[in-house]
């Protein structure tokens, strides 16, 4: 295979869209996730039934939505619910194999705050809010998180937890008896971090070509374990960089499009 | 029976200030339309309930339309953020803006216990969320059965909801399609309601179990087509992703979106005015 | 994903002795060739789980494979008494059938439950009435925020739901209209499920917002044209009124309900060959 | 206007479509409720929104229903939804003016039983039960009852309250915090009777034409009250008679042809 290039980004999109198991119902945040989850779609997880908040159950949309609701994810579902039924019957229902979520702050037990930076009466920058995000992390079976690595992103201490991964560690998520076992990887545009199975403290288990580790380290804003054997994560295959590329110069056209 | 009247009327008559007023929408038809018109009308001392305050909420905000949010996820989707809910929230521009916020699971629970007739929803949420500590309406209970902990938040009960739908019918029955949102739920938990709608047909033409509000569930429905622009109307016209990339601009300072609110908004008398205003100003950059 | 099967082969694989089981339907789209295949295969201590419990649920009690009804409404409607229903609960036969006794919202609220992964269903309900006096799992909560009491029911949570719907597409997608009662709660509210259906069609073409049960929350769709006779399935058969007034006949005496299920449900092989077999009979009377 | 002859029920049918306000929404049991409703709408009251808990809002159906979910009630229905949305957001919620109920038997305070006649666990007879009557009777802005009068049905002491009309009479009722203000009216085939402002008692306050008040009297399980000044129902029109006869004649035709 030919030498190809490509951004760390795009590795970190691609090396998330790979952790989708194909027919997996996928319950998708806007963003990273939204993009890794298309990829994913369209290269080995053709039957992945992509869900979003705003009320859609396997969506097939053509180009990476710009928002959580855009036309073509109703437009092109199995079927369109109303928000109070996809949060009860179809979340809380249980019926959701993987979330993948994004966040604007993650800590080392995956923690993720997506609602304030400072303090939350008086923000230094006030972010979002929790949208879907906090019921996400708790039912889906499985949770996915993907953002980019930096020591401003990954904190020793969160802002404001505003979706639970694995709490203070150990079993203290089991203890309040979450219906769904948690992060199972975060995918960052330097590696692949995975909860540690006794502690579950993030761990360091694959890094990306090109990236050595004491980037990560410095990323990180807590001291980063690192796995006794670290992979290597696979770089992206010219398929999968020219899906992803397709998909977002196709995206691009199509939002300029409208003015 | 819903009265079919001009939307400067049914805001004139049924929204008051100091409401609790909900303007739904999830992405899809939003009410832009309305929102607007309460700013002309310069609404004050407005609770504004939303799930996802996003560019008409920002303009209500920084209109100074508003006292306090009820709210789940603040932002301008697929952009980022809501300057003017941040400066209001981070510094009190042009006013104090106190906020009540929530998961989207529990705003959802809260609209259909207020649809329902209850005082609260039960949801299975907020589990090890730091939102509880700065929520007081979060509050717990437990399964009387299994002894459970469940997640209680009280019912919305807007005085006023706006929403805007694809049609109507001359007796004022609405028909909506698509994503629905919490449309539904938020016009039957308000004690009074106002529809902006694309079309008035003689007949609805809905599909079996379409979502329909019937003409004695609403107070009033108004004629507005485009009334959801910048956001879409499936079957209608398509999301302006332009402009909501344009928001961001316009919303960033507080003298340019003084400046815009006053030319295309308070400026003009209605929504068409408004239509005209922004392309007239597109022409001329 | 559904296995698109034969209904004796769903029913053999998916419904086991002892087994809570919900057959849904409101009036329309009542599973009667499911409820057949149950008492061919003679399933045994069944809980049956449903609403508004008739002729059906007559013929599962009748035919000896329930020891246990949850329901809010047992009659044939429009004509009078289940009398299988009332000689098992009344006199015992053919064997001693215990009841939970709800009223409509209480199992409309319990259903939406067990959809919900909620453990318990709340309900302004059973105000003032009897039921919870006779019903142990009718219990009263308060309202952490007005301190109101409020109704609470077990989460309907069954082994197996089984319905009928008009169309599923070759992937097992399934789609229903009109009457659509508590279905689509029964189905996500089971661990298992069986979709009986009057076509299998390429493309299922649903409208807007139809109620669609993906293909991913069924596991057996079965092709049983006319599978809800002598309930009706809008699109395709009205009510068969005459056959719910002769049930009454059939099924006052033990004997002539014996001798009925004996020829026409276990003396046939499908509900094909039950049609022709009551065709049959009507020819010769 | 010429002498017509009428048949008690038909009295009784018509009485109860008089007291139903045009422009009503009205939730609807089958049998003698739906007839009347059913009346109503084709006479003084065409815009009445007649509701049945099988999901049907706004229905016209040009027959009586057989049962409740007919095919006609939905597919002339201005919405049709799912019973938990009935029961939730459209009865609970409080969007019905009026309800409608028959019943097995009334106690003096219009509390009524559908349940069972004899002990619960050791059943004379077992009746259908609940289905909606215990929140119709709770939840509506207002109640009618309609039924035949006579000392099984008119009792003493209900064998099981189903649905509560006033309970013990008083204000129990108004204790008890119901939504509803309860029952307004019990329509019979002998007459009307109508709850007494302080105490709730049914009081005979209308007798229809050729019915004794001795005749009530002794139709009735316990010594009924009688007001001072008794109306007398006005007999049925020529036109109200016909268009029930009408419906009638419509309803048997159309449910004998189905074999």
């Amino acid at each position: 295979m030919s030498e190809t290039t490509y951004t760390s980004d795009e590795m970190m999109t691609i090396a998330a869209a790979r952790m989708v198991r194909n027919g997996a119902a996928l319950f998708v945040g806007i963003g990273l996730p939204s993009a890794a989850a298309n990829l994913a779609l369209r290269t080995h997880a053709p039957d992945t039934i992509l869900i979003y908040e705003s009320g859609t159950i396997g969506a097939k949309p053509t180009v990476l939505p710009l928002s959580i609701g855009d036309g073509e994810l109703s437009e092109t579902a199995d079927s369109v619910v109303s928000v109070p039924e996809m949060f009860a019957y179809w979340l809380q229902g249980g019926r959701i194999d993987l979330g993948f979520l994004g966040a604007a702050q993650i800590d080392r037990y995956a923690n993720i705050n997506t609602t304030v930076i400072g303090d939350y009466h008086k923000p230094k920058v006030r972010l979002p809010g929790a949208g879907g995000a906090p019921e996400i992390a708790a039912s889906c079976k499985e949770v996915l998180i993907t953002l980019r690595q930096n020591n401003r992103a990954f904190v020793d201490t969160l802002d404001f937890v505003t979706s639970a991964g694995f709490l203070t560690g150990g079993d203290s998520r089991e203890q309040l008896r979450f219906p769904g076992k948690g992060p199972t990887a975060v995918i960052t545009d330097l590696g692949i971090l995975t909860p540690d199975p006794v502690t579950k403290e993030l761990t360091l288990t694959s890094i990306h070509p090109g990236v050595e580790v004491e980037a990560v380290r410095k990323a990180t804003g807590w001291p980063l374990k690192v796995a006794d054997t670290l992979d290597v994560t696979a770089p992206p295959t010219a398929h999968e960089l020219s899906v992803l590329r397709d998909l977002q110069e196709r995206t691009a056209r199509a939002h300029a499009g409208q003015a | 029976m819903a009265s079919i009247v001009q939307l400067n009327e049914a805001v004139r008559d049924l929204v008051r200030d100091g409401d609790v007023v909900a303007l739904e929408g999830f992405t899809h038809l939003i009410p832009f339309a309305a929102g607007h018109e309460i700013i002309r009308q310069q609404r004050r001392n407005l609770t504004l309930v939303r799930m996802t305050p996003d560019v008409i909420y920002d303009q209500l905000i920084g209109a100074g339309c508003a006292s306090r949010l009820v709210f789940s996820w603040g932002g301008n989707p697929g952009v980022g953020s809501l300057h003017r809910l941040r400066d209001a929230v981070e510094k009190a521009w042009p006013a104090p803006l106190a906020i009540e916020e929530h998961a989207h699971a529990g705003m959802a629970a809260a609209y259909a216990a207020g649809a329902s007739g209850l005082p609260f929803g039960l949801l299975r949420g907020y589990l090890g969320s730091d939102l509880p500590k700065v929520n007081p309406n979060v509050r717990f209970i437990e399964c009387p059965f299994t002894g459970e902990r469940l997640a209680a938040v009280p019912a919305v009960r807007p005085d006023v909801a706006v929403v805007h739908a694809q049609k109507a019918d001359r007796r004022g029955n609405v028909l909506m399609w698509g994503l629905v949102g919490v449309q539904k739920e938020a016009v039957l938990a308000a004690k009074r309601s106002i529809v902006t709608v694309e079309e008035i047909v003689d007949d609805l033409g809905a599909p079996p179990n379409a979502v329909v509000l019937p003409t004695w569930v609403v107070n009033a429905v108004c004629h507005v087509p485009g009334g959801a622009f910048p956001s879409y109307a499936q079957g209608y016209y398509a999301r302006n992703n332009a402009f909501y990339k344009q928001w961001d601009e316009v919303s960033r300072d507080r003298d340019s979106f003084t400046a815009w609110i006053d030319r295309h908004v308070k400026g003009t008398s209605d929504f068409a005015g408004f239509r005209r205003s922004i392309e007239e100003a597109a022409g001329h950059v």
